[in-house]
């Protein structure tokens, strides 16, 4: 396929309206208000925070989401890798390093874990993550009864304030799911049993190997997310009762966004843009001091927005375009 | 097929008519149904918990946090060693509904007495125990005036103690206080669940604004300078709103809520970096949320409770100011309850109590940790010797008066007179 | 005669209580092209996906090029010398064509497990030009192919790794006469290079052809290997059915008669490519046909009649009134049968009773009361009429045969009344018994004054059934004949391509 | 052979019935002689806001979508109605005005579904938040962190009859439309195969918004009994059932895809499943993280078993 040079533009600006848009207008916004966008160096970390805290949940979500399976579970994988992670550093006095690692690890396995009881319970996704999400959360309650505190250790909550850090997490994270997604066997298997399970197992490729992967890959992120936001405050709260399913509701938007953009640019890219919107919004929201009723219900708004342009976007253009649909 | 669906309606059926059955006569066996009057036959009295065992449902509306666990380990460990009594605590409430089911609950296994650390519907409360003949009481928290008054005459409401909403003014007031005195003026107020419209961050906020009125006569929230009118603002505002804050010396930011998302830790980034921001005044657990990204310069104050973490954090300046819970807080409506069912209720005039209890204030590690270790469970502040003179024997009828006066004397120094 | 190159050994395949194959053995030589024949659920299939290591066999023994053969999976087995291309749909819309065609053998192109996809692009432009399609891009999604290109992929897949054997299932009824002569151009050169093919296909005169010897299957036995020189049409389909064919087949008058009433009516419906302008007329009393190519549109056609395609410009009429949705033309006494029986026209989880009430509920339902007394007469009549071979209506429909299927589709249209039957191949997968049952069925509803448009891809039955035949090619008629003794299929045939 | 595993398949489709039985077993074990009635009257008002609801979910679930919404729109309902109360001092309006709550919110849902081709799961999950954010700006505009009805005028309506009543007649109702009309008949058949179902004249719009309606009955209902059971609502009011409902419906035996063998007894005997393991789990007086541990270990064994039948050699999506 040949690119010319009005298609790279028309990809350019695929790639770049929703992201840029977004900031934009923000910009606009603040500045009406007399207000900076970006007006201290906090203001950049916590932006670029969001980028990457929503960014690893639209990878973990998208990944089995893209599948058909429906997880709830994400959000106590991240709790509970944490719990695990700054248990064992505490208990042991080890060096903050050994948190990031184990945490990870925590939320490999755990990821793994709820992988294989979907693999071996053979039930629906949806209702494997629901019980492994009360069991999770049970967990944490077992092991640290209201949660963990360390934040008077300060060696151990340097992590999330360092934009260094987050930028880096992001491009790890995307480095990753790119080369693994489009240049590994797993990738290629991936790809090929999410579009056509029945051609790809009879074609011979492990399905449940695969499908455990997904879930250990996803359980990574959230392991991601899980330090990221541990160490932001130097305490994890725990939560029970399902408490913790709404870490997930914050991929949704992004994960639109990023299949929209994947249709210019590599899919994951485009989540990463779509990250960046939300994190965007989210920064706008704090900037203008509004309250994170008002930020839940036009996040809502927006994400049902842009499903219904995307879902009806023929439709859309064809009633722009003048072109009539439907027998008389 | 056949066989699943007649085994439903087999079992929906049989639960229907046994309900029918029932029918609105159910008032139920409920408590030990030993009548309480002013005056008291010594030879009357039951010693249910201390040679009967005698069970005592908690509803908590809380299980998770720090303090929650420390009323839990003292009520289950210390108590329920020391007395022939169960605590048999409810799930985690959140509504009041769920807090109903848990009555009903508590009534169904033979509880003689609830003690109550929920306050959804507290009213709803009381009816349910008083309709099933249940001793309850309040735990950590009081009814508001017209609460009280209108259900201070139920015979098995037993009282409440706990901090008054004029105590958690106090609170809010004397911890602002404390900083004006270092001469701190620009303040992060952590306003909490006053967003949600609960009384006591509301008036422990309007307690802050009220010493900074004081301290400076330009002063006002929303115009507002008198206690009333600031508790008014505040509601209206759904929690603190900057924007209304006016003052020539002071100046103020704020956090509501308890979102714990990105967002609602962006906001906490972003204000307590606020450039030449001195002190960070929490209506619930600031340490957590802001002690570990505050600035160095910055100090915290918090309204919460004696735990192991927060001495971590006082210790390493992440924490300046506590007002905080101390977990035996809770034992003198155990004792209450007690007596309530054993037959020889503490009455106030005939009516159920409602006594203040306030917090200890630590503003260093070693405060701290003396308040800390007089909280535990294997040596808490109020032990059984203590508690021991306030529970009635048919050779020691306690009345109201030393109860109360025991209760009220509740600061650390107070308390160690007490032995 | 050489060393047989794979010999199959006893045989059995259970699935669950089902017997699909029981005992069989199957021997397959070097150099030749072994047709395999049987009605539907003969275990034809079965025993060549076995083969290709598609799925184990329950019990028996193979022997491949003289060793013991239990191919983990069809990749093993391609990998060793057995390739399969399948019956349903063998690509992945959503990957690349490349990925396509090394989907489960990607490991050649990875160095410290990554995939350099340049090389697999490469290699796979090479393997595209063994079937002429030297000019398609392989790195472009699979989804920009057409059915046919997407099935000679698969074939591409298969016979780049010069398979030993090349099964062949039932592959050609997605391809045009171009792709099947390409297809029995490979099978040519596997022979000439003395490799085998295993050729299964319903069509009796393409097996006929093609094939060195042909195997019959019937209810998952082998009944009988013929040489070329036994071929007897008559013989297989006897050998198929197990029993000699009484009475018509299709029916046996020439008469062509129908009313001049119109009772169904499309007037220059246009649907992207598939109908472009078209104009076509179903009389009361009428057997329709409508013929051509897979992809001329005319399935289609059958929708749109239903009501099931929104027309970008001309309407569907039925007695004066506008079909605008399935709804209303049901409303009309109109039924459509799919051509995608397990998919579109059954509900699978359900029972029969569930698939056959559930459009004559209306019709039973008093005062908006569904009585089980009502819907099971409703069943059960259907049930004997048609004779569906089960063992209650609460039988799960998914463990009937194709056959058995199909008659609970009809059963559900006529069940609810139908006068106007719109049948999209309607004895796609159905045994021989079944399909003349059917139709003489179809006869009979004509006979009663009913209407019924077939739409086909197997010309034979069109003609045999048909008053009038229409062939559609890219989206409109292109032409039209009506019953008559002299007509044959080369009469036809022009008009499609 | 056969007569085995028709047997196993019996088997398979009670086990929620035969965990409901061992929970039911255990609890009166550990009751002992405190058995009375007040321990039914007790279940009886601890299951019906969850049945009630899960049985107009039921419908919901059986076309193959599902709704976690539930929660909040019970809710808003039950703020909606008690806001007309306190206007207009009449408990009929405010009925009315909690069923027409919830059928609107429920329509919104699907409609929104329906006709701009959204995915149903991301509707409800943006109508939760939605939902959410609008109890707390009602209970807000109240002035305070509650909205009361006033006690003495609900409690005559607290009784065991009227509970009886609604739950009876509702399940009732509920199991009429399903198995005895075209409209229930044609939500199952729309959840085995919606494609089928349209080429069979089915309306997949019109039908799965006339499920989500027949679940707002459900949440209506749910908010008025709410309402009398704890006039004091405040912004976590009935925050719980949205799972609670999920998990019931799921343990009560219902298979999460929908279709054929969906059934309306899943939501009760799930919703009863659920309260007595959370009264069993009280009197075991286990911890929070324990008793929660317990639960989903349970929850997933009960579930397991009753998927036995119907698996397939891919994994089920």
């Amino acid at each position: 396929m040949k690119t010319g040079k009005s298609s790279i533009a028309k990809r350019l600006l695929g790639i770049c309206t929703i992201p840029a848009g977004t900031i934009l207008i923000f910009y606009i916004i603040c500045a009406f208000r007399g207000i900076a966008f970006f007006e201290t160096s906090n203001h950049v970390l916590i932006f670029f925070r969001s980028v990457a805290t929503v960014t690893l949940t639209t990878f973990a979500l998208s990944i089995n989401l893209d599948s058909g399976r429906f997880d709830f579970s994400l959000g106590s994988i991240a709790l509970l890798a944490s719990v695990v992670g700054s248990t064992i550093t505490l208990n042991y006095g080890l060096p903050p390093a050994a948190m990031l690692v184990i945490t990870l690890i925590a939320g490999i396995v755990l990821g793994a874990f709820s992988g294989l009881l979907y693999v071996l319970l053979k039930l629906p996704a949806l209702i494997t993550s629901l019980g492994v999400t009360l069991l999770y959360e049970s967990l944490v309650s077992i092991i640290s009864g209201s949660g963990v505190s360390f934040g008077t250790q300060p060696e151990l909550t340097q992590f999330s304030k360092g934009i260094p850090n987050m930028i880096l997490v992001i491009v790890i994270a995307l480095a990753f799911m790119y080369i693994v997604m489009n240049y590994t066997k797993f990738g290629f298997h991936y790809a090929a049993l999410k579009d056509g399970q029945k051609v790809a197992v009879d074609t011979g490729i492990k399905e449940v190997g695969n499908a455990i992967g997904c879930y250990a890959i996803a359980g990574a992120m959230m392991g991601m997310v899980g330090y990221i936001n541990a160490t932001l405050t130097g305490t994890i709260q725990a939560s029970l009762d399902f408490g913790s399913i709404g870490a997930m509701f914050v991929a949704f938007l992004p994960m639109f966004i990023g299949g929209f953009i994947g249709r210019f640019s590599e899919n994951h890219f485009g989540m990463v843009l779509g990250a960046v919107t939300y994190a965007a919004i989210q920064l706008g929201f704090v900037r203008l001091g509004l309250s994170s009723e008002v930020q839940s219900l036009v996040s809502a708004l927006v994400l049902v927005g842009f499903l219904i342009y995307l879902n009806n976007e023929h439709t859309l253009a064809a009633l722009f375009t003048g072109k009539k649909k439907g027998g008389a | 097929m056949k066989l699943n669906k007649l085994a439903a309606v087999v079992l929906s059926a049989a639960m229907a008519g046994s309900l029918l059955l029932t029918g609105c006569g159910g008032s139920g066996n409920g408590g030990s149904g030993t009548e309480g009057g002013s005056k008291v036959d010594a030879s009357d009295i039951s010693d249910y918990g201390i040679n009967q065992n005698v069970k005592i449902g908690v509803l908590a509306s809380d299980l998770s946090t720090a303090e929650a666990l420390s009323f839990r380990a003292y009520y289950e460990e210390y108590l329920g060693s020391q007395y022939d009594v169960d605590f048999i605590y409810s799930e985690q409430l959140g509504n009041a509904e769920e807090e109903i089911s848990a009555i009903e609950q508590f009534i169904a296994q033979g509880c003689q007495g609830i003690i109550s650390l929920s306050s959804f519907d507290r009213p709803g409360q009381i009816d349910l125990c008083e309709s099933a003949g249940i001793y309850y009481g309040v735990a950590a928290g009081v009814l508001t005036d017209e609460e009280q008054k209108a259900y201070e005459d139920c015979e098995h409401y037993v009282g409440a103690v706990g901090p008054s909403l004029e105590t958690e003014y106090q609170t809010g007031y004397d911890m602002a206080k404390y900083f004006i005195d270092k001469g701190d003026t620009s303040f992060l107020i952590f306003a909490g669940a006053a967003a949600f419209g609960t009384e006591m961050h509301i008036y422990r906020v309007a307690g802050m604004f009220e010493a900074m009125c004081e301290a400076d006569a330009s002063t006002s929230y929303n115009g507002a300078t008198e206690k009333d009118d600031i508790i008014t603002a505040i509601y209206g505002d759904l929690g603190v709103n900057a924007d209304h804050f006016s003052s020539d010396t002071f100046t103020v930011s704020a956090v509501n809520g308890y979102n714990m998302d990105d967002a609602w830790f962006g906001e906490i980034a972003e204000k307590i970096n606020t450039p030449g921001l001195q002190a960070v005044l929490a209506v619930g657990n600031g340490s957590d949320f802001f002690g570990s990204m505050a600035p160095e310069g910055v100090e915290v104050g918090s309204v919460d409770t004696y735990a192991e973490g927060y001495l971590n954090a006082m210790e390493n300046g992440q924490l300046d100011y506590m007002a905080g819970k101390f977990s035996p807080s809770i034992a003198p409506i155990f004792v209450a309850v007690i007596n309530a069912i054993n037959g020889v209720p503490l009455r106030s005039d005939g009516s159920a109590f409602m006594i203040d209890q306030g917090y200890w204030i630590a503003t260093n590690a070693d405060e701290f940790k003396t308040f800390l270790d007089s909280s535990s469970a294997t040596n808490p502040v109020y032990d059984k010797e203590i508690l021991d003179q306030y529970i009635s024997t048919p050779e020691n009828v306690v009345s109201y008066s030393d109860f109360e006066s025991f209760v009220s004397a509740y600061t650390f120094d107070d308390i160690q007179n007490l032995k | 005669m050489s060393e047989p190159i794979l010999q199959m050994q006893n045989i059995s395949k259970h699935f669950g209580l089902t017997v699909a194959l029981d005992h069989v053995d199957l021997t397959v030589y070097p150099g030749e092209i072994r047709g395999l024949i049987g009605e539907n659920g003969s275990g034809k299939s079965t025993i060549s996906s076995i083969a290709a290591g598609m799925q184990p066999a329950t019990e028996g023994t193979m022997k491949f090029k003289g060793r013991d053969w239990a191919p983990k999976s069809m990749t093993d087995a391609l990998e060793h010398g057995i390739g399969m291309v399948v019956q349903e749909r063998g690509t992945i819309g959503g990957v690349s064509i490349a990925e396509n065609i090394f989907l489960g053998n990607i490991d050649q192109f990875s160095t410290a497990g990554f995939v350099n996809r340049r090389k697999m692009n490469q290699a796979a432009k090479e393997i595209l030009s063994l079937v002429g399609m030297e000019n398609i891009d392989p790195a472009l999604p699979t989804t920009v192919l057409d059915l046919q290109d997407r099935k000679l992929v698969e074939i591409a897949k298969v016979i780049a790794r010069k398979p030993d054997i090349f099964v062949v299932d039932e592959t050609t009824t997605a391809l045009s006469q171009t792709g099947r002569q390409k297809i029995y151009d490979l099978m040519k050169e596997q022979k000439k290079q003395n490799k085998s093919v295993l050729f299964i296909s319903h069509d009796l005169d393409e097996l006929m052809e093609v094939c060195d010897t042909l195997t019959v299957l019937r209810d998952g036995n082998l009944i009988k290997s013929l040489t070329k020189e036994e071929f007897d049409e008559e013989e297989i389909k006897q050998l198929m059915v197990g029993r000699e064919l009484k009475g018509d087949y299709y029916r046996s008058d020439y008469d062509g008669s129908y009313d001049k009433e119109v009772v169904l009516k499309i007037e220059n419906g246009n649907f992207g490519e598939e109908l472009k302008d078209l104009t076509l007329e179903l009389h009361k009393g009428e057997i329709l046909g409508v013929g051509g190519l897979s992809s001329c549109g005319m399935h289609t056609l059958g929708k749109a009649l239903f009501g099931a395609v929104p027309l970008q410009s001309g309407r569907v009429t039925a007695g004066g009134q506008t079909i605008t949705s399935e709804k209303t033309a049901m409303q009309h006494k109109i039924g459509y049968v799919s051509k995608d029986r397990d998919t579109e026209a059954l509900n699978m989880d359900a029972s029969i009773l569930d698939n056959i009430s559930i459009a004559g509920l209306d019709k039973i339902a008093k005062h908006g009361v569904i009585t089980k007394k009502n819907e099971r007469n409703l069943v059960k009549e259907q049930i004997s009429s048609l004779s569906v071979k089960c063992r209650e209506p609460k039988q799960a429909v998914s463990e009937l045969s194709g056959g058995n299927k199909q008659k609970v589709v009809f059963g559900k249209w006529i069940g609810c009344d139908s006068e106007i039957l719109i049948l999209d191949c309607p004895t796609r997968g159905v045994d021989i018994g079944v399909k003349q049952a059917m139709y003489q069925l179809i006869y009979r509803m004509k006979k009663e004054g009913k209407s019924i448009l077939i739409i086909s891809e197997e010309l034979a039955e069109l003609i045999g059934m048909s008053d009038r035949l229409v062939i559609m090619k890219d989206g409109a008629i292109s032409g039209e004949v009506t019953r008559s003794e002299s007509l044959n299929e080369s009469a036809v045939i022009g008009y499609m391509i | 052979m056969k007569k085995k595993i028709n047997l196993k398949s019996k088997v398979v489709e009670i086990v929620s019935l035969v965990a409901l039985a061992i929970l039911a077993v255990t609890y009166l074990v550990m009751m002992g002689d405190r058995l009375s009635p007040y321990m039914l009257q007790t279940l009886l008002n601890q299951t019906i806001i969850t049945a009630v609801v899960s049985t107009g979910a039921v419908f919901i679930y059986t076309t193959g979508a599902f709704d976690i919404s539930l929660g909040s729109a019970v809710a808003v309902s039950a703020i909606s109605g008690a806001m007309v109360y306190n206007k207009t001092e009449s408990l009929f309006l405010m009925f009315l005005t909690m069923i027409a709550v919830g059928l609107l919110i429920e329509l919104i849902d699907s409609a929104l579904a329906a006709f701009l081709n959204l995915p149903v799961f991301v509707t409800t999950i943006a109508m939760l938040s939605v939902l959410s954010a609008l109890v707390k700006i009602m209970i807000a505009s109240g002035g305070g962190a509650k909205i009361e009805v006033p006690r003495a005028v609900v409690k005559t309506l607290d009784s065991v009859g009227l509970k009886v009543l609604i739950l009876v007649v509702f399940i009732g109702l509920c199991i009429f439309i399903y198995n005895y009309t075209a409209l229930g008949r044609r939500e199952k058949f729309l959840g085995g195969n919606p494609i089928c179902a349209k080429l069979t004249g089915i309306s997949v719009k019109k039908l799965s918004i006339l499920a989500f309606l027949i679940a707002g009955v459900g949440v209506g209902l749910a908010a008025f009994l709410t309402v009398v059971r704890a006039p004091t609502i405040t912004t976590s009011t009935a925050s719980s059932i949205g799972m609670d409902v999920i998990i019931a419906i799921v343990f009560g035996g219902m298979p999460a895809s929908g279709g054929a063998r969906s059934k309306i007894s899943a939501a009760l005997v799930g919703s009863v499943s659920m309260v007595l393991l959370s009264q069993i789990m009280v009197i075991l007086n286990f911890s929070a993280g324990i008793s929660q541990c317990v639960k989903s270990i349970l929850f997933l064994a009960v579930v397991t078993l009753s998927g036995l039948k119907g698996r397939k050699a891919m994994l089920t999506r």
